[in-house]
This record gives C-alpha cells, sequence and structure tokens, in this order.
C-alpha cells in the first residue's frame, strides 16, 4: 500500500519535473531554431565567468536560458495594475498552467517496468477514460487565458482573452473529433491500451502505428494541436505586434512565467498526445517485451529493465522531434486574420474530422470491428 | 468514495453554490460555479460514474460555463448594484429553502439506501454506449434534434439581420404610421 | 428494462414524427438556399410536411405495443395526438404565411423551428418513458422560447422570450428533480415500470414517490399554465408573434396535456388518493385566477392567455375526478379547445394585418361592419370558449363537469360553473366590441386565401365536433382505452406471481 | 463508504441553493447560472440513485440532461443578449413592457 503511493508519487513528480525541464529546453530550442532560420546566431550571451570562451566553446547560450533568463524574470517585481481585480489576476496564472500540467497524467511514457515483485506501470495514472480526462483538463485550461485577460483591466488584454477562448473552443471540437476517431480505431478510452494496441508490423517491416489508420487524424490533431497551444499560424491572442502579449501583457515577474510555462507546457502534451496516438508512443519499431524481433527473422533479446528504458527513451524523442516539428512551424509561417482562423476552423478542420469520423465508422463496420 | 473525502467535496461544492448566488460581480459567481460544477464531477466519479463525471467537466465547464463567460464580456457586466428591499421575493425565498431543507431532512432520516456492489465496468464508456443505442435510442435520436433546435435558434434569435428590407421595418405592426 | 421483453424496434411508432423533423431538416436545407424574399415559401413545404404526418398518424394506431425498448408507444391515443397535433400546426403554418413576411421574421428559421415544436410535442404524447418525455418538452419548449422571441426589433418579444425561457428552465429543473426521484423510488424511469412499481403499497408512499410525484406535478404545471405556475403565461402570450402564440396556447398544451395526462391518468393511477388533491386545488385556483384575471385585460391576446388559464383549470378539474370515464372528456375538450383557439389567433393575425394595428380590445371595434367575415368567425370562437351550446365548448365542458360530478366532486363543480358564467362576461366583450361599438374606418386590405381557409377549417371544425359529437366522442374513448390497456395485462401477470 | 443518503443530500441542498438564487437574484445572467445549478444537483441525485440500484440508466440520463442543459444555455443566452439589446439592461426589474 505505502510502496505503491510511493511509487506513485514518484511518477508523478518525475513526469512534472521533466515537462517543466522540456518546457525550459524547448525555450532554448526556439531561440536557437529561429536564429538558424532567421540566419542569426541567437542566445549567446552568460557564459559562466568566460570559462567557456577560454576554452575554445562557441556559446550556445545555454546559461543564459537556463539560469540567467528565469533568474531575471522571478526577480522582477510582481507587478498588479490599479483596478485590476487582484483575486482573478493572482488566480488566472495558476488557471492556466494546471491544467496542462495534470493532463500528463494518463500519458504512458514507457512499457511495464518489473522492479522485484512489483510491476510499475510507466504512466502516472492509468485512467480507463484516460482520453475524456485529457479533454476536460483541456477544456479547464481556457479559463487561465480567459481570466487573465479580463482580470488585468486591460482592453488589449481583454482582446487576447475573447480571442484566445474562442479560439480555443472552437479548435478543441476539431481535436475532440480526431481523437474520437482513433478511439474508434482501437476500441478503448485508455491510452496505455492504445500504445499497446500499436505493437507490432505489418508485412513484417512497418510498424503497426496509428497514422498508417488514421493520416488525416493525425494532420487534424497536428493542427488543431497547435491552434490550442495557440502558436504561429494561430496565436492572434498573444498577436506580438498588435496585442503586446495578448491576455497577459499585464503580467510580469513569476506569473508571466507561468503563463509562458504553460504555453511549452502545452506543446509538449501535444507532441506526446501525437506521439501516443498516432506514432506508438513508446513503441520501439521490431522491439517487443522480451527483445528485438528484426524483420529479417532474428532475435535480439533483451531484459525487462533495458526494454522500458528504451521504450522511455523512444517516447521522449518522439516527443522532442514533434516539439521541433511544432517550433519549425511556428517560425517558418506568416499569421492567420482572425476570420480566416475561425473559418479554417470551422469551416475546415470541423467538416474533415466529422467526414474523417464517418469513413472510419464504416471502415470499421465493413472489417468488422475495431483493431 | 471514503467519507472524509466526500466531505471535502460537498463542502466546498456548497461553498461555492452560495457564492454563485450571493457574489455581486457576475465573473466571480462564474468562478464559483466552475467550482461547483467541478465537485460534481469529482462526487460522480467517487460514484463509479468516471465517464460521466468526466464528460460533465467537458461539456459543463468545457463549454457551457465558457458561453456565459462570453455573453458576460459581451454585456461588459460589472459589477451588479446593491439590492434593495423586495422583502416579499426574499420572504418567499426564505419559505422556498425552508421547504427544500425539510424536504433534505426527509431524505437524510427517512430513506436507507446503501450503495450496492457494481461490475467494474460500471460506468464505462462501453456500458453507456450500449444501453444509448439500445434501450435509449430514441432519447438519443431526440437529442440530434434539440441540437439542431439549438443552432437554428440561435442563429433566429442572436444573429442582426443586415438586410435592408428589415432594418427599414418598423418594429411592429401596431407601429407603422397609419395612412 | 429486461422486464419489458426483447427490444422491439417498430417504425410505426417513430413514422409520424419522423416525417415531421424531417420536413424540418428539409426546410432548413431549402430555405438556406433562396434568398430572403422566396424564403417564404418553405412553409409549403413545412405544411406539406404536417399534413403527411396527420396522414402517416394513421401508422400508429393499433393495439398498445411498447416500442424501442419502452421509449415509444404505439396505440390509439398515440395516433390521436399524433393526428391532432400536426392538423394544429398546419392550421397555424396557413395563418402564418404573410403574417411571417409582414413582421419580417427569419422564414426558414421559423418555420424549421415550427416543425421542431411539433416533433416535440408528438414525442411527448408518444412517450412511454420519463426521458423521452422529459426531451420531447425541451425539444418544443426551447423551439417556442426562440420563437416567442424571434421579433428580434420588437422589445416586447424579446421580453415575452426572455419571461417564457427563464420560467420555463426554472420549471424543467423540478420536472428532472421529480422524475429522478420517481426514478430512485422505482428504479426505472421506463412509464411501465414506474406504474407497476407504484402499484406495491410500500413503495406508493415512501417520500421518495410523494416528493416526486409533487415535483413532477409543479413542473407539469408550468408547462400547461396552471395557476399558481402561470406567471409567466399572459406575459408570454402577449409580447410573442401572434402566430407563435397561436401555438403557444395551442400546439404546446396539446402536448403537454398529452403527457400529463398519460403520466398522470393511467400510469399513477394508483396514486390518485395522493394527487387528487393537489389537483383540486390547482384546478380551482387555475380557473378562479384565470377568470377573474381576464375580466381585467383590454389585451386580447392576454385576455386570452388567462382565458388559456382557465381552460387548463377546467381541464385539471377532470383530471381531479382521476376515472378512466373522464378520459374521453378530456381528450374531447383538447379537441374542441384546440379549434377554437386556433381560429381565435387566426382571426387576431388577420385583423392584426389587415388594420394595421395591434391586439388590444379598442381595435377590434367595428369589426363586424370593417370585415363582417371576420367578426362572424371571431363570435363563434369566442362562444365556443366561453361555453355555449351547441358548440364543442359547451360539449366538452358538459361532458367533464358531469363526470366529476359522479366522481362526487361537487364543490369543484360548482366553482367551474360559477368560472364558467364569469367567464361569459369578457368573452361578450369582445363580441360587443366588434359588433355595437363604433370603431375607426379602415380598409380592408389583401384577402388571404390560405389564411381564410385556416379559418374554415377552425370555424367548421368548431361547429361540427359541437353538432355531432359522437364520432369524436367514440374516437376519444377508444383512443383513451387503448392508452388504458396497457395496465390490465400487467396487473394480470402481476397477480399470476 | 459515505452513504447515497449524503449524495441525495447535498444535491438536495443545492437544489434549494439555485432555486433561492433564482428567486433573490435579480441579473438574469445569474439567474440563469443558478437553474443550472439546480440541473447540476439533479445530475448528482441521478448519479447517486443510480448507483445506489447498481443501474447505469441514472448515468445515461445525466448525458441526456447534460446535452439538455447546454442546448438551453446556448438558446437562453442568445434571448438574454437579443433582450440586452433592445433594452440595454439584464436587470428583471427592468423587463416590464408586459404588464397588467
Amino acid at each position: 500500500m505505502l510502496i505503491d503511493l510511493i511509487i506513485s508519487a514518484i511518477k508523478a513528480i518525475f513526469v512534472v519535473l521533466l515537462v517543466l525541464n522540456l518546457s525550459a529546453v524547448l525555450l532554448w530550442f526556439e531561440r536557437k531554431g529561429s536564429a538558424l532560420i532567421q540566419d542569426r546566431i541567437g542566445a549567446n550571451r552568460a557564459g559562466l565567468f568566460g570559462i567557456g570562451r577560454r576554452l575554445g566553446l562557441p556559446n550556445l547560450g545555454i546559461i543564459n536560458t537556463f539560469i540567467a533568463d528565469p533568474l531575471k524574470i522571478f526577480t522582477k517585481e510582481d507587478f498588479v495594475p490599479d483596478r485590476a481585480d487582484k483575486f482573478l489576476y493572482t488566480l488566472a496564472p495558476f488557471l492556466a498552467l494546471f491544467p496542462v500540467l495534470i493532463s500528463f497524467a494518463p500519458i504512458p511514457f514507457g512499457d511495464r517496468l518489473i522492479v522485484g515483485s512489483h510491476q510499475i506501470e510507466l504512466v502516472v495514472c492509468p485512467l480507463t477514460a484516460g482520453i475524456l480526462y485529457i479533454l476536460a483538463a483541456l477544456g479547464l485550461g481556457v479559463y487561465g487565458a480567459a481570466l487573465g485577460g479580463w482580470a488585468s483591466n486591460n482592453r488589449w488584454a481583454l482582446l487576447g482573452s475573447v480571442r484566445a477562448s474562442a479560439q480555443l473552443i472552437s479548435y478543441e471540437l476539431t481535436m475532440g473529433l480526431s481523437i474520437i476517431a482513433v478511439v474508434m480505431v482501437y476500441g478503448t478510452l485508455d491510452l496505455q491500451e492504445i500504445c499497446r494496441a500499436q505493437s507490432g508490423t505489418w508485412f513484417g517491416w512497418l510498424p503497426k502505428w496509428g497514422i498508417v489508420y488514421q493520416p488525416l487524424g493525425f494532420l487534424l490533431l497536428l493542427v488543431a494541436g497547435i491552434a490550442e497551444s495557440r502558436r504561429i499560424p494561430f496565436d492572434l491572442p498573444e498577436g506580438e505586434s498588435e496585442l503586446v502579449a495578448g491576455y497577459f501583457t499585464e503580467y510580469s515577474g513569476g506569473k508571466q512565467a507561468a503563463f509562458m510555462l504553460a504555453d511549452f507546457a502545452e506543446i509538449v502534451l501535444v507532441s506526446a498526445l501525437i506521439s501516443t496516438l498516432f506514432f506508438g508512443g513508446w513503441q520501439v519499431p521490431y522491439l517487443q517485451s522480451d527483445g528485438f524481433h528484426l524483420p529479417g527473422g532474428t532475435w535480439l533479446p533483451l531484459s525487462n529493465p533495458v526494454v522500458a528504458l528504451l521504450g522511455f527513451v523512444a517516447f521522449g524523442i518522439k516527443v522532442v522531434f514533434f516539439c521541433w516539428l511544432q517550433i519549425l512551424i511556428r517560425w517558418t509561417l506568416p499569421r492567420f486574420r482572425y476570420d480566416q482562423l475561425m473559418t479554417l476552423g470551422w469551416k475546415g478542420l470541423l467538416p474533415l474530422g466529422l467526414v474523417n469520423l464517418m469513413v472510419t465508422a464504416v471502415a470499421i463496420v465493413a472489417v468488422g470491428g475495431s483493431v | 468514495m471514503p467519507l472524509g473525502i466526500f466531505a471535502f467535496f460537498a463542502t466546498l461544492a456548497v461553498i461555492s453554490a452560495l457564492g454563485v448566488i450571493l457574489q455581486r460581480s457576475p465573473v466571480h459567481s462564474l468562478l464559483a460555479l466552475i467550482v461547483t460544477l467541478l465537485c460534481v464531477a469529482a462526487l460522480m466519479i467517487g460514484l463509479d460514474a468516471l465517464a460521466v463525471g468526466l464528460l460533465q467537466a467537458i461539456v459543463y465547464v468545457g463549454a457551457i460555463v465558457v458561453l456565459f463567460l462570453f455573453v458576460i464580456w459581451l454585456l461588459n457586466l460589472e459589477r451588479d448594484p446593491e439590492e434593495s428591499g423586495r422583502l416579499g421575493i426574499k420572504l418567499l425565498a426564505a419559505v422556498g429553502a425552508a421547504a427544500l431543507v425539510g424536504e433534505l431532512t426527509a431524505f437524510l432520516t427517512r430513506t436507507h439506501m446503501s450503495q450496492q456492489t457494481v461490475n467494474s465496468d460500471y460506468g464505462s464508456m462501453a456500458q453507456l454506449a450500449g444501453l444509448i443505442f439500445g434501450n435509449y435510442l430514441i432519447a438519443f435520436e431526440v437529442t440530434s434534434l434539440l441540437l439542431l433546435v439549438a443552432v437554428v435558434g440561435v442563429v433566429a434569435v442572436a444573429r442582426r439581420w443586415p438586410s435592408p428590407r428589415l432594418a427599414n421595418r418598423p418594429p411592429t405592426l401596431s407601429a407603422k404610421p397609419q395612412t | 428494462m429486461q422486464a419489458l421483453g426483447p427490444l422491439i424496434l417498430s417504425w410505426r411508432s417513430v413514422l409520424a414524427p419522423g416525417i415531421v423533423a424531417l420536413t424540418a431538416v428539409v426546410t432548413m436545407l431549402v430555405g438556406s438556399g433562396l434568398s430572403e424574399d422566396e424564403s417564404e415559401s418553405v412553409g409549403w413545404i413545412a405544411l406539406t410536411g404536417l399534413v403527411a404526418a396527420a396522414i402517416a398518424s394513421l401508422a400508429a394506431s393499433g393495439d398498445h405495443i411498447v416500442t424501442f425498448g419502452g421509449s415509444l408507444i404505439i396505440d390509439d391515443y398515440t395516433a390521436f395526438f399524433y393526428l391532432l397535433i400536426p392538423v394544429c400546426s398546419a392550421v397555424v403554418v396557413l395563418f402564418s404565411f404573410d403574417y411571417v413576411a409582414a413582421l419580417g421574421l427569419p422564414a426558414t428559421e421559423y418555420y424549421a423551428l415550427l416543425l421542431f415544436a411539433t416533433t416535440g410535442m408528438m414525442l411527448m404524447a408518444g412517450a412511454g418513458d420519463l426521458i423521452v418525455m422529459f426531451l420531447g418538452l425541451e425539444t418544443m419548449s426551447i423551439s417556442a422560447y426562440v420563437m416567442a422571441a424571434m421579433a428580434q426589433r420588437d422589445p416586447k418579444s424579446s421580453e415575452a422570450g426572455l419571461k417564457y425561457f427563464l420560467l420555463g428552465a426554472f420549471s424543467t429543473g423540478f420536472l428532472l428533480y421529480g422524475i429522478a426521484l420517481l426514478y430512485g423510488a422505482t428504479g426505472s424511469i421506463k412509464l411501465e415500470a414506474v406504474a407497476q412499481m407504484v402499484r406495491k403499497h410500500s413503495i406508493a408512499l415512501s417520500p421518495f414517490v410523494l416528493l416526486g410525484l409533487g415535483l413532477i406535478l409543479v413542473g407539469f404545471g408550468f408547462k400547461v399554465a396552471a395557476a399558481p405556475f402561470h406567471v409567466w403565461t399572459p406575459d408570454a402570450y402577449e409580447g410573442a408573434p401572434t402566430s407563435v402564440t397561436a401555438l403557444m396556447a395551442v400546439g404546446i398544451k396539446l402536448g403537454a396535456f398529452a403527457g400529463f395526462i398519460r403520466v398522470l391518468l393511467i400510469y399513477l393511477a394508483p396514486l390518485h388518493a395522493q394527487w387528487s388533491g393537489v389537483l383540486w386545488a390547482l384546478a380551482a385556483l387555475s380557473m378562479t385566477v384565470g377568470n377573474l384575471a381576464a375580466l381585467a385585460q383590454e389585451n386580447i391576446k392576454r385576455m386570452l392567455a388567462y382565458s388559456a388559464i382557465a381552460h387548463a383549470g377546467y381541464i385539471l378539474v377532470g383530471m381531479t375526478a382521476g376515472r378512466s370515464e373522464v378520459g374521453p372528456a378530456l381528450l374531447y375538450y383538447l379537441l374542441g379547445y384546440a379549434f377554437a383557439n386556433l381560429g381565435a389567433f387566426a382571426v387576431l393575425v388577420a385583423v392584426e394585418q389587415a388594420q394595421q394595428s395591434g391586439t388590444k380590445l379598442d381595435d377590434l371595434s367595428g369589426l363586424a361592419r370593417n370585415h363582417p367575415m371576420l367578426a362572424a368567425a371571431m363570435a363563434l370562437f369566442m362562444l365556443s370558449l366561453m361555453g355555449m351550446p351547441p358548440l364543442a365548448g359547451f360539449v366538452g365542458k358538459f361532458y367533464i363537469f358531469s363526470v366529476a360530478l359522479e366522481s362526487r366532486y361537487v364543490w369543484l363543480v360548482i366553482i367551474a360553473t360559477l368560472n364558467s358564467v364569469v367567464s361569459a362576461y369578457y368573452y361578450a366583450r369582445v363580441i360587443v366590441a366588434m359588433y355595437m361599438r363604433e370603431g375607426a374606418e379602415r380598409q380592408a386590405q389583401t384577402r388571404q386565401p390560405t389564411l381564410l381557409f385556416a379559418l374554415a377549417v377552425a370555424a367548421l371544425a368548431t361547429v361540427i365536433i359541437g353538432l355531432l359529437p359522437h364520432p369524436y366522442i367514440s374516437a376519444s374513448s377508444a383512443a383513451y382505452a387503448s392508452a388504458e390497456q396497457v395496465l390490465r395485462p400487467a396487473t394480470a401477470a402481476l397477480q399470476t406471481k | 463508504m459515505t452513504p447515497i443518503n449524503y449524495y441525495l443530500g447535498l444535491g438536495a441542498l443545492l437544489f434549494a441553493i439555485g432555486t433561492v438564487g433564482v428567486l433573490i437574484r435579480r441579473n438574469l445572467i445569474v439567474v440563469f447560472m443558478s437553474i443550472e445549478l439546480m440541473l447540476n444537483a439533479v445530475n448528482l441525485t441521478f448519479i447517486a440513485l443510480g448507483r445506489a440500484m447498481g443501474s447505469a440508466d441514472g448515468q445515461v440520463i445525466v448525458f441526456f440532461v447534460m446535452i439538455v442543459a447546454g442546448v438551453e444555455a446556448a438558446v437562453g443566452l442568445g434571448i438574454i443578449l437579443a433582450a440586452f439589446r433592445n433594452r440595454l439592461t439584464v436587470n428583471a426589474d427592468e423587463f416590464n413592457l408586459l404588464r397588467w
């Protein structure tokens, strides 16, 4: 009993730390990536007493991003605008960050790990209705953006809030539809089950990943996910050039950091969801619970901890890849106009999602049951 | 659900429900409503209704309450003024509340219900789907009609009609100048 | 429920409402492709669909069969309302054509919502479980909220819609809570299972059942506009566009009473001792409040609203009696009430358009000279609502009161009779205004064939149902008997166990 | 295990609070929120009763009630919006065009 509790606590803390750190890494990715695309050097300040320079290493801005900036932002004055709604103003950043963090709970980051007599599912909280839980948590996420802007008592911030909440609930539909199609294919709402169902291969070489069943669903989830995390080309709620920073214009210090962390965590969440639903989650091609089964028929036996570790690493690589993809998209595309955004959501993606759902349903009936 | 956890959520639900009806600022009422809804969702999950509890969070908190928020923004509602007098209504409310609290005591004292043991798939999506597409098929189809009604109805009532034909029209027939 | 046997899926039970719902969808699709001026022609589609549904209602007649796992019931009672409700809606459509254009209502949405509302009413009549009944009620109510508020540019309309909506939604809560408690007590929301459980005396008096029953009475009381739950009625009736008021006064009442009578009189009959007292009070209060308040009204729509409350009271008198003899009387009464009210509102619509006027009593002054036909028709409908022999209103009232007397509700019948006498005053006021007062000279305007046809239908129905009541009474008896038949085999089975 | 009665009692209490809210508040939006509160209390009651009997019917009903609540919210807020446009207020006391 107690040991289970401890294991659960460790898993939870591990995932939260992982997400927060990954968010920080993404910030660095973003700086360096944008610089790469724009043919600049990017973050290269704040070396550690010039040690790196003396050793002749290139300054990658790591200390800048991971130590100097957080220090700066957390020591700034925590400013509350006059006539703001103090209570909601303070609450909003937590409302933004908290739902994103809790929505990682049912996402599996590895297969079973066997330690002694304990079988540990590598997922914080195995839920039979995990997908509903994620959708519910995402639904809660609206309020951070919505109330933050409203409470600031700043008209640009409020405009950002209005845009954010309208955009979020519009694209949530598409997101839900594409996820439901996957659920129909696998016949379960449990994400770990969905991952397990993606093991094995077709024709001996093609991994049985969800992307093969649901290519359109993948695209829909990717687009809707980017819109959910309010990134370019859907960054109208923040729209730096028109709204300063949208709903968190008035925020500073730790609260602003919370909003930014929430944004990056949301990128990680979208990537994790995409990897889990469409790219096998922690599945490594040809790796089964007892080792590699290569297409040629060779068998490379591996022990359970190694398999679990490989799965976790594979999951991490997939997540980081999709984070990178989102950053690439962010620095490549221009911003939509707001009516274009709504048109795309309601008249483009939503009908596509419905068609996808319909085709999936018919196909499942034709084949005679889910996978 | 253990009694302690129940007590926590129940207390929070009641306090925030009181917050909904007692606070002057509509946005604060709304926030209190969200808390109540989430507490109710948690209690539902405690009653083994996992899917429905989560749906409650998705549908109510994620969609319906956001609609309220939009309308509050749109109408630019600030704090309500302090309400004066209206003793009659308040008296009525007091009587109604007393009656309902009487009902409450009737529940607590005169009924004896215990939780039965249920299968592990109780409240799962599969079980719900089986019922919805079985015994409740007609009800399910009717809800699709209801949603259509909502779509058509909202468009009919809330859209500002752009057409000049209507813009030039007097609001009622009787308001027309009698020629 | 397994107790009800295998899942029977019968197209017969869904044919008529299905046609109406499909027509609504077709109306939307066609209407969206038409320009604003053309879109008024979608009314014809609506009309066709309603007529087709009325014909298709025959499919639902026959012996008592429960289908779709208890959700819908096939019997003559269902068929009776499947026929009556679309016909009433069709009459409303007939006199809506020019009125919708004149008020500038969005025609496509108007007809689509009218059809949705009709579907909801029909589902209430055919529902075999409380949840379908509830959903039917919501479909019809929500459509009606919107239709009441549809004349956007008229502040009265949106106010009417607002009040109707808020009080309607409020009452929904009560009804739903009642359903919940009944579900808790009986373990099912299927009416048959509920009835079977209620028969067991041990359950019948549990606080769950009594509270649930009370809350359901409150919920239905709101919907049928029985005092003291009537406060929304006058405002909603007055502010809504007149054709919508007609739908509210007739269609919604029909739907609500169809469900109410089926639930209370047939399935909850064993609890008669518990609910008859409450219903007694509701009936007496509704009649008195309705009739007394109607005396003071200057606006005819408002007066008809109070009159509708009073008529709900008369119907409740019959329900209080609660014997199976009263069922046919109630159905017959609804029949007469529906056509007389439809006719009255059709006249109001015509007057509003022909004279470009409101619906004040003064606006009807001198109608007999300006529009003798309209005045004559209005007089006919007023007399029927008043209960003047030999019109439908009289026969119905007489029928109900005599059954109530047989059931020894003497005081209630005395109150009802006194009320009928009082009501004569305000109905007569309309006739007096039309025939004996001078009004401003107003030129006659367009004659609309559809409106005249609607008037003719209503007038003919009022006269024929009153003059030759026997076929209608026997139809009502057959309908009610077929609905009641459910309990006999069930009780027999129960006893053999 | 918490007895079902407690859940029913909580449902009744929330329902009562919602009812009182409808009666004492003048702001139409808050009135409407109170109605939502009532519907939620009913939902909780349904779930609790269903659990007591071990039948999932209660949950299915809640599913339908949620849809009804959503539809009511959309239509109701639309109507409130339309009324606001005509009168520029959401105070129930100021909707007094219709009265005798």
